[in-house]
């Protein structure tokens, strides 16, 4: 998706504010909202890819005056309403107004206090073999497309290099559209000054993980 | 069923803006108490998440993995070799990701972490993110011109040194084993520990030894 | 310049808000300042691709929040405290508070009523020689640059067709880079499948008008 | 003199936010108050401009020439060919453009006119832009979803007819000649001058005959 998300290399942007640089929250809302993110019930459908393209898929305004959470918050509520989980007039009322969907119990304070959680795995160690070698010469596709997709368009048409295998992974495009598919993950080195043309005399990198599928031989 | 249409997500997300408050306050707290008086949450977890990530997980978990990594070569042989189960190595709480990649600082290159697209970052080793590290000015700039930014957290590099910046586009996470500082062959594990700052691991900081100027 | 204004393509908006379809002026203030753009005395060095890069210039949340004449109120501001036209204390008082500098003296309401004005001409008929004919098949650069440019992003990578020259024009990238340098200008046209993933079973067009370095033969 | 730098014109804009007020009528009011004070501008010039624009330039320009064009093959002929010099036969005040360009909706094309880029508008023809097509949401979508636009403007086109999307990069100004309606045989210049909106001449409406429905 072309959207605002697609932040990377955007020019006018200022300096950074490091005003908060230590609360990892700033308000108890913010908190609450985090931890229910991790600790409520989902779907089983539910994907992290689909949830980032919920993201994506807010106000372009909101994209980019919102603080963080509150960006969650709204994706949150617009996944909920999307699948039937809750109706707008619920959230206008902050209660139930008609019956729950039936979902897996949702986490309780003894499942998660001094434990390690691991979210669904995306790896999939045996669903393919890579088409490309470490060393190899690639270029990224040059168009998106309308979904949801983790090749930045600052890459995109730009040629790297392949530097590590990391197996195959869930493909994000598809996950966000409901679809399982795993592909070949790697680890792509880009020089500066393929990416940026006032780079020219830059031996800075930018590495990016790209699946297979976002990148064509050269 | 979701319908994973993005079309339909958009128009959603018009239709809140239009019926519900925008404080994010009211918002969330409203959003807590229909997902519990629903059944798909429960109050004391969303309490246990709060408090395990205000306390217990946090940058002084990267930064005893690093401190590690600077005493034990075996054990920074393994970190580089596969991130994910040498941190496994550690008995964190919290919240793991899948793979884990620590990349290493050195003389000739230094790295910088960043997620130009949304917000990925290494949760279990680092804890919830400062707010600058998913603010749109440090999104779109670490990439194209990661220089002026560490000029911004008072990182000068030295001539030579080549900067490496890593945007998180899949489930890896990256984080940064700084170099160790010289001075510092005294220190044990703890006190090594006690050096390692968020900032170091992410690329906006490098490691000061004890009675060094810090960083601003 | 990769900055907020080049929204061509951009995914996420929604319906077009028609509610203040036929004032020209919603309010008193908006008239004012389109006015006074017109009417103010001008640096000699001022180009209109230069008022327009310094829009671009604005806070990526100030283009995405503004009203619209408010951002022409910021761009001038911007511009005249550049050159030392005025200052931000100036601005903040409302009043001169230092000597002036010398320009040539403002129009006058008398200049304006009953007559046609014609801002710089940019043509400049003999400046140059076209490189492509009509019908001439051309790739637009996959790059753009940090300073002012009229390709958009969208367009950057993409094949096109020569559909018609409209003589050499001044290059905005120069012009707002305080250059006078004149290039062929194309009206170049661009099948939607070529420039957007979903349209593969479109016959729509988009015309552009290009400038001879945004072009490259294929 | 001018600096041609834009990281000076961002940091002059972060500055001016920082020190001025936001309301737009206090600051533009103090801008005319200072430019006049410092013998930059005349507010007399000022209400001038104002008055034009209010009163004189408008879409009625652009529908005599497109009454014109209707009525006279010749000046059609000479309107497709050179549309400055075609413009300028008729007296219009204002502010012209370097080029003017008329496209012409045929029964196989129908034109539409945006600026991604900013909000390039053939002024002296049909006076100042309406909001939305300065609004990001116009600009954004008419170059990729030009039908869903023209639906949102109640043009649906008949299978068969292109959509041909003229975005205005340079200083060309693009306005559309659209086809004249059947059952206007009888109406004189003037009448048909009646008929056609601006949206008509944008391409986000097409000219109805006297009696047919309005558009929405």
């Amino acid at each position: 998706m072309d959207g605002m998300h697609d932040l990377g290399g955007a020019e006018g942007f200022g300096p950074i504010d490091r005003s908060h640089e230590d609360e990892p929250f700033h308000e108890a809302w913010e908190g609450r909202m985090f931890a229910m993110a991790a600790a409520m019930a989902r779907p089983a459908d539910w994907t992290i890819d689909w949830f980032r393209y919920a993201r994506e898929c807010a106000r372009p305004i909101d994209y980019m005056t919102l603080g963080y959470f509150d960006q969650w918050a709204k994706a949150y509520e617009t996944l909920w309403v999307d699948c039937g989980l809750l109706t707008i007039g619920e959230l206008e009322a902050g209660k139930s107004l008609r019956p729950a969907q039936p979902l897996a119990p949702p986490l309780r304070a003894e499942d998660i206090r001094g434990k390690a959680h691991h979210p669904p795995n995306p790896l999939r160690p045996d669903a393919a073999k890579p088409a490309f070698a470490t060393g190899a010469a690639v270029r990224c596709k040059t168009s998106g497309h309308s979904g949801h997709t983790r090749l930045p368009s600052y890459a995109r048409g730009k040629p790297g290099v392949i530097q590590a295998y990391y197996g195959p992974q869930l493909l994000p495009d598809a996950a966000a559209a409901g679809q399982e598919r795993a592909e070949p993950l790697y680890s792509v080195l880009f020089k500066a000054r393929h990416l940026w043309p006032e780079a020219t005399a830059s031996e800075d990198e930018v590495c990016l993980d790209l699946w297979e599928s976002y990148l064509e031989p050269v | 069923m979701a319908s994973f249409d993005g079309k339909r997500l958009s128009g959603i997300q018009r239709q809140l803006h239009s019926h519900l408050p925008s404080d994010p306050a009211l918002r969330v707290k409203s959003l807590e108490s229909l997902l519990v008086d629903k059944g798909y949450l429960d109050s004391g977890a969303v309490d246990a998440w709060v408090e395990i990530y205000s306390e217990q997980v946090g940058p002084k978990n990267g930064a005893a993995v690093v401190a590690r990594a600077w005493c034990d070569p075996a054990f920074k042989a393994r970190l580089l070799a596969d991130g994910t189960a040498a941190v496994a190595e550690f008995d964190f709480v919290g919240r793991h990701n899948a793979k884990i990649v620590a990349v290493e600082n050195k003389p000739e290159v230094h790295n910088l972490v960043v997620c130009t697209l949304c917000s990925c970052y290494p949760l279990a080793l680092l804890g919830v993110p400062p707010t600058w590290y998913k603010a749109n000015e440090y999104r779109a700039r670490a990439v194209r011109e990661p220089r002026a930014v560490l000029a911004e957290f008072c990182v000068v590099l030295p001539p030579g040194v080549k900067v490496r910046v890593w945007d998180s586009t899949s489930e890896a996470r990256y984080f940064v084993l700084p170099q160790r500082p010289d001075g510092t062959e005294d220190l044990d594990e703890a006190a090594l520990a006690a050096l390692v700052t968020r900032n170091a691991m992410i690329g906006t900081a490098l490691v000061q030894a004890p009675g060094e100027e810090k960083e601003a």
